[in-house]
Formats: C-alpha cells, structure tokens, sequence
C-alpha cells in the first residue's frame, strides 16, 4: 500500500526498498535527496527542514496515492526528514516496486516534482560565514 | 468573527509570529484575512496573492472561511 | 570513480548507494532490478544467470564509464548478479549520483537500458513445471 | 588457420558445446567463421547475421580473423 511520513531519525534506504518488493515487480527505483555542500555558489554546512507537519503528512499521503493510482502500482513509499540535517544527510527518500522499469521511474520522478511543487515543508541552509537562510526552489 | 492564522518559514520570520488572530466580517473569503494579515507589521513582506490553505488543503482567496477553520499562509514550499 | 562489476553474491544496495553519495551530491537514484514471479504468462520460480564474463565485465565498465562522460558525473555504479537466483532476488543495482536530480534519473535509466541492448548476459528461466527456457528481451 | 569460437546460452545449446574450433583460410572475415559454426551440427539454430564478438568487443561480419583472436557468437542478451 502507498504509504507517506515525516520523519525525525535518519532515513533507512534498504528498509524502504524492502517495503516496495514484491514477487510482481521487476523493478524498483529508489530516489534519494541529499544534502549537498553549496547553492548558488555558497558553501553550505547544513539545512533545517520545517513543515506545516499536519498538512505536509496530508499532502503527501494524498501525493503516493495519486501516483499509486497513476502509475497503477501499490508500491510508493515516501519518507521525508525534519530538523537540522549535515551535508550528505538524506532528506527524502522515494521507493517505487513495479512489474516494469519505465514506470518505476517515471512514478518515482512524478512524486519528487509533486513533492517539491506542493508539500508544505521548508528549508533554512546555514552557510560556511555563519549566515542563514529560507531557499526557495526555482529562484 | 476572529480567525487564527498559521504562518510558517519566512512568513513567520516577517510576522515574528507562527501564528496570528485577525479579525474579520462573518462572511469573509480568504483573501481579507489576507489583506488583513498584510496590515500587520511585517507583513508587506507577504504577497498580496500567497497560497494560502484551509484545514490542510490549498484553497483559493475567493473561498470563504469560517471561524473554525484551519487556515495557513505557506511560503514557497522548497521540500525534497 | 565509475565502477561495474559481476558478482555472484546477494547485492547490497546500502553499500551501493553510500558509493555514490558525495557532499557535491544532491540526488542519488538507485535502479534495482529484481526477479519476478510470472514472464509473458508463465509462472517463474526463479532465474540462471550466465555471462561471457571476460567480454561482459569489460562491456559493463565501458558502459558506466560512458554514462559518466555523458551525464558528467563520477558517481556511476553498476553490479549485476550471476548464478541462480529466486523469485524477489536482485539481479541487478546500478547507482548514480549527481549534484542535480534530471540528470542522476536520466543516467540512471541511459545504464539499464544500455546493459539491456549490449553487455552479453543470459537469463534461463525456471518455470512452475519444472520446464526453463532462454528468455531474449524484445521477444 | 584454425579458430576457436566461444558459444553461450541457446547457442551452447544448440551445437552441444561451449566452445567449437572451425578450420578457415587465411585471410578470413567473421562471416567466414560464422558460416563454418552453421555447417555443423545444430548450426542451423544459429542465425545467418548473429552479433559476434573479437576479443571481447562487437564485431562485423566483415572484419578480419586471425588465428589469435578470441572469438565468440553473441545469442541476443538478457541482462538486468
């Protein structure tokens, strides 16, 4: 069953590719988004991850179900962390299992840009000078 | 009728606030809380047309809000 | 540094995707192939594995090292399992990793589907009958 | 030149074997050994255009054998 979390702890890629294998599926695809050292030339030490945690659970749980229905598989998992993460640190994880790879990961990439279109959650990048601030995609 | 906003990220910052009650006409649409939050010190730092949700969802500044609703200013959202 | 591999032990996808994770990094994409349970109708209890191992070895590394050069990034992994294998095993994982998520799905998808056309590896299926057969792609 | 030729999966099946030797003049091109592969027994199963490797590489039919090569008959792949 698709199932969605926000999540405190670090996020445990080989349990959620556990969770989306099934003797139908052929293929798994996992994404994982990690913490990456700079944005927009500026040397980053780490990102806080906040939500609007009753209505980013919701909107996710609503985003897996509408890929699963899409895509026409159970298996979507999504897990997304909060809270002060390092560089290098997974945000996000998504798990799709199908019987076909070309719609593994085209489920797999329609329930990122879902994510990041519409899922209420934020981030603070603290940089290398000490300063810190809100990113916005597509800025 | 008194509503209660929630105000996230930068929103909040510019508010000072993660939450703040407005008052406005029974009748009101979401777009005068949104007028009415944008009254408020700091808050020209919200655009006049925000996403703006009710009890969990996004809803549109013509719908119409009740004192019981949830309602959320969300800043752009920049998960993953 | 891009890497492929043939191996003849379960695959361990953690150790996989900790290979191309790096602080550059924002995305990582994992492809997991698995063996399923039914092909074209039949039931399927599980699957050989064989390679010209020479040729298929050193067409799997010029293979990842391509997928680098074009998706310009080191961070391309490839190991594909040999032997027998049952229903729900992975027979193969390839991991990438890239400062941007477009290109990490991209190389991931450019792997599988040149392994497919290219690196000569056979696959004998074991069907609920007792009976196997050679199984080509595209058939 | 004697050459000796690797064959896998259906093809090894097939010809009975995973690896047959076939005697062509010198100067000789792929399909020169590919034509030898299908004179024999079970050879019909391979196709007239079968992909071909030299020294683990494709190859065309046209390309030059020598005596020292390592060549092989490529059944369509199945990986992954």
């Amino acid at each position: 069953m698709p199932r969605a979390a926000l999540v405190t702890r670090p996020l445990d890629v080989a349990a959620l590719l556990r969770e989306v294998q099934r003797p139908a599926n052929g293929a798994e695809v996992l994404f994982v988004g990690t913490v990456r050292d700079a944005h927009e030339g500026r040397s980053v030490t780490g990102i806080d991850y906040s939500a609007y945690d009753a209505m980013a659970s919701a909107e996710l749980e609503r985003l897996v179900e509408e890929a699963s229905v899409r895509y026409a598989t159970p298996d979507v998992v999504c897990e997304h962390r909060l809270g002060t993460l390092a560089v290098g640190d997974a945000s996000v994880v998504i798990a799709v299992g199908h019987p076909r790879r070309a719609a593994a990961y085209d489920a797999s990439r329609w329930v990122i840009e879902a994510l990041k279109a519409r899922v209420p959650i934020w981030k603070r990048e603290h940089y290398a000078d000490g300063s810190r601030a809100w990113v916005h995609h597509g800025r | 009728m008194i509503v209660n906003v929630l105000l996230f990220a930068s929103y909040a910052d510019a508010l000072g606030a993660d939450a703040v009650m407005v008052e406005v006409p029974d009748g009101a649409v979401l777009g005068d809380v949104v007028t009415a939050i944008r009254g408020r010190p700091g808050g020209d730092r919200v655009p006049s047309v925000p996403l703006v949700a009710r009890n969990h969802r996004y809803a549109t500044l013509a719908d119409p809000v009740a004192a019981t609703d949830e309602i959320a200013l969300i800043p752009p959202v920049a998960g993953g």
